[in-house]
Formats: C-alpha cells, structure tokens, sequence
C-alpha cells in the first residue's frame, strides 16, 4: 500500500494505493488518526481510485474513521471507489453513512 | 479437469495477500469471470485473516493451511485451517455483525456467506477451526459472451 | 523478517503457471526487482516442469511440493520435490544441453545455475529428486533507485 | 496461451498471447506444424509481441521449428519480443540462430 496525506485547509485527502486488508489497516488507521487527533480537520475525504482490493479489514478503518470525525463533528467522503471495490462498500452499507463521490472535483465543487 | 493445491504458511498479516493471490491463480484454471475470482479472493481473506487475528491473536508462529479442489470445470472447494484459539459459539460467531473484537466488523462470515454457495464451520475451543467453503460457477456460453 | 510457504499439488502441466506465479507473489515480499521476480519464475517453472515431465513421465499423478523460504530481506530458499523415477546420473543431468529427452533442450538445469546462486540436486533412481536453489538480493538503495 | 495463424503466400505469420511453458509447447507445436506440412510455406514468423513469459519449454518448439522450417529450405524470424522475453532468447543463443526483429513491418520491408 502507498498512501498519500495532504492537508487543504480544514480538508484532510488521503489518496490510498494498492489492496486494503489487514496488513495495512494499522498503519492506514494511524498515519490518519495522528492527523485528524493534532490538526484542525472537519472533513475527510478517502480516495480509493487507486485501491484493487478491499475486505472487510479495510472496511473497518473507513468506519472506524468515519465514527472518529462524526464524533470530532466533522465529515466524512469516499471518492473514486472502483466498480469492485464499490460493489464491497455497497455491500456493507458503508454507502449509507458515507456519500460517494467519483472523484475529487466533485467534492470541492459542493 | 480434477485439481488441487494444498499449502500452509505461518500466520504472519503478509501471507494473506499472498493467499488470496495464489488461490485466485488457481481458481484462474476454471472457467469463471474476473468477478468470480475477485469474490473468491474476497472469502479467502476473511478466513485467513480471521485465523490469523482471531484464531492466533495475531502471534506470527501459527500455522494456517489452505486447501483448494476443483471438482469439476464448475465446482470449487476451498478449505482454511488453523490450530488456534478455536470458536465457543459458532451460531454466534456466523451472526451478521458479531465480532468478539469491538474494533472489527463481524462481515468475515457474512461475506463467506454470500459470496459462496456453501460454508461449514467445524471448531472447538483450543483446537482450532476448520472452514470449507464451496462455490459452483455457472457453464458461460463463450459464444454468447464474446 | 522470517517467512515461508510450503504447497503440494498434482503433477498436470496447467500447474506449472501456478506454481510459478505463486512462488513470483511470494518473492515479491521480498526487496527485489520486477527483473529479479522474473527470474525466480524462470527457475521455478523449469524445476516444476522438470517433475512432471521427466520425475513423473507426464503422468497426472504424481505429487510435486514446492518449499519457499524467505531467510532474511535479502535471501530465498526455493525446494522443488518429486517422488518421480530419480536422476541416475546427476552430473551428466546438470551439463548445459544435455537431456534425456531428443525433443528437449537441456537448458533447464543451465537456467537455475545462471539465474541463483546456489543449486543442489538430491536425487536417487526410483526415489524422486529434490532440488535446493537459494538466491541472495542486492540491498537496493530505493532513494538511487527513484 | 492465445494463437492466431495467418498464411500470407508462402509465410506463415504466427501471434502467440500469454505464456509459452509445458501447458502450451504442445498445443503451439502442432498448430504450426500441421501448417508447415501440408502449406506450401518458406517463411515462418513467430510474432512474440504479447508473449509474456517463456521457459525452456517455449523455447523448444521455436527451436524445433526452426530445425523443421530449415529442412524445408525455409527460413524463420522471430518478431516483437518483450526485454524480458528477449533476454531469454539471447541467453539461450536462440538469436544466433533465428534473426530477430522488433516488429512485422520490418521483416515485410525487407
Ligand atoms: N479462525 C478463527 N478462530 C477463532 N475465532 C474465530 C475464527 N474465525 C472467526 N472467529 C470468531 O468469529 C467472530 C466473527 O467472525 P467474522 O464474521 O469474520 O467477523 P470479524 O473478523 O470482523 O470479527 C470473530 O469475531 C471471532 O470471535
Ligand atoms: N525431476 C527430475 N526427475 C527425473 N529426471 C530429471 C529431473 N530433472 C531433470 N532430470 C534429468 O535431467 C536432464 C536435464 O534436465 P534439464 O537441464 O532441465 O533439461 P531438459 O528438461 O530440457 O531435459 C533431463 O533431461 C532429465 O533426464
């Protein structure tokens, strides 16, 4: 996994590459949680465009993330999830807590 | 075609990308779609993780074994094993969202439910779990979908 | 990191891939190049192809296992086994182009020497033949590399 | 393993896909030698352009029909392959056999 960290004002994008399983779960969980517990972030924006494979060990950092910034009062997007990968997230109801974008124009544009 | 690998490796996280990889090569002899493969890489990663967290709290000297059949051009059988801790209460444990880790989901079962069309739990406490799983494909009409 | 996987399966020619690709997305664990995974495929199929044409005659039966270990960042251990019928003449088995077999090329052996570093061939007439490969990695200087 | 023959006059032009091991020597094999042997054909070109991987196997049935082409007074070239495939060629001194060229225009140019 790659992972890619970037600040845009209050908007923390995480741009993660490669398969989210267990392996990387840990440190997907805290390189995001040493951000969003130091900076002043109110909403975060997982881009998945470049994820082949997700489980539910993967599914469970995008929720567990997901009730951090509900509880920080901040958002919460998921963006440019593939057709398997979307099909996975669907499937977990992940889509009804969180709204899904197909990419990161979308979300600055709203 | 009557097939079948059988490997074993210990439980140490990087060996399930490494298992969801070979079983799905494997399940590449068959005549089934790129969305069947992913689904059957998807249920591998379940178990092996679960053996891996669950079965052996995460300590690397566990061994998992993993055991994929093929029937027939249509049948698949996939079988995960581990030594581990083993599950008291497996109607529990199948629930949809039961997790005796409250940082977990509880979809592992759910989606070995799912995506296969049949599932077996075998376990005792102590002694580990054994988990078969079973997936027949439909027969494609290669004409049909070319 | 000390890593290992062991698997077995039957000895039909549609297993060579896998077990190639197999041993390739266990490499890859490893700090080593695309190059250098190729490389251990090459060897792994001429090992793996060597056992069912030769230690098993191209009979479907046979059992082949294939053993990798990974020893440290830097080293593979590749084992490829067979209870087929044995090499009797070890030597003249390793010579660059000779083969038993008119139709073939001999290089198989000429492959694993040049492309590993060490290669051992344990072999008995009517016993099977074992054959041990090890390779060591460079330490790649990613920041050079990129 | 996919193939595609193609007789143009006296050439055979064959595109292999995928891998070339024991799985599909065989298959290989006998495709271009049922042609080699009842076409009148002079010129055989093994297109190796979506040839991902070759081993020792492979690289007999070139060789082997190599030997049958030159029997026949024809001639044999080898098309398109890849840095890795090619280096496998060089090692085995294939190419001082079989001239290699990187692409069909080039062989019909000359
Ligand atoms: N191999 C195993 N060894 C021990 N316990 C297991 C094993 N697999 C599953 N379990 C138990 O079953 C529960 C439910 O599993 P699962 O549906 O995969 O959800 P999760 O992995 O998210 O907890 C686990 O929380 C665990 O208590
Ligand atoms: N696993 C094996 N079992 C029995 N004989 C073997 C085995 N591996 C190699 N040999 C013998 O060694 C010879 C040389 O092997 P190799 O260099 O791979 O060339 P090739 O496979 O083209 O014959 C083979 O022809 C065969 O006689």
């Amino acid at each position: 996994m790659e992972l890619e960290l970037k600040q845009i004002r209050n908007t923390l994008l995480v741009r993660v590459k490669g398969e989210m399983d267990m392996l990387v779960a840990e440190k997907l969980r805290k390189e995001i949680d040493r951000r969003l517990e130091t900076k002043q972030i109110t909403n975060l924006v997982i881009n998945l465009d470049k994820v082949t494979f997700i489980d539910s060990s993967g599914l469970g950092v995008i929720i567990g993330r997901y009730k951090k910034i509900s509880s920080l009062n901040g958002k919460m997007f998921i963006v440019g999830a593939s057709p398997s990968v979307r099909k996975i997230l669907m499937f977990s109801g992940i889509n009804k807590l969180i709204s899904m974008y197909n990419n990161e124009q979308d979300i600055i544009s709203i | 075609m009557k097939n079948y690998v059988r490997f074993e490796f210990p439980s140490v996280p990087e060996n399930v990308s490494f298992a969801r990889s070979c079983v799905g090569a494997f399940a590449a002899q068959l005549d089934c779609t790129l969305e069947e493969i992913e689904e059957i890489k998807l249920v591998v990663s379940e178990a092996v993780s679960n053996s891996i967290i669950h079965g052996y709290k995460n300590q690397p000297h566990g061994k998992v074994l993993v055991m994929a059949t093929i029937l027939d051009d249509r049948i698949m059988e996939i079988m995960i094993e581990d030594n581990g801790i083993g599950i008291a209460d497996i109607k529990q444990a199948m629930e949809p969202s039961f997790s005796s880790d409250p940082s977990r989901m509880g979809l592992g079962f759910t989606f070995m439910k799912s995506f296969m069309d049949e599932l077996e739990v075998v376990s005792q406490p102590g002694e580990g779990t054994n988990i078969k799983l079973k997936r027949c494909f439909l027969v494609k009409d290669k004409e049909a979908l070319a």
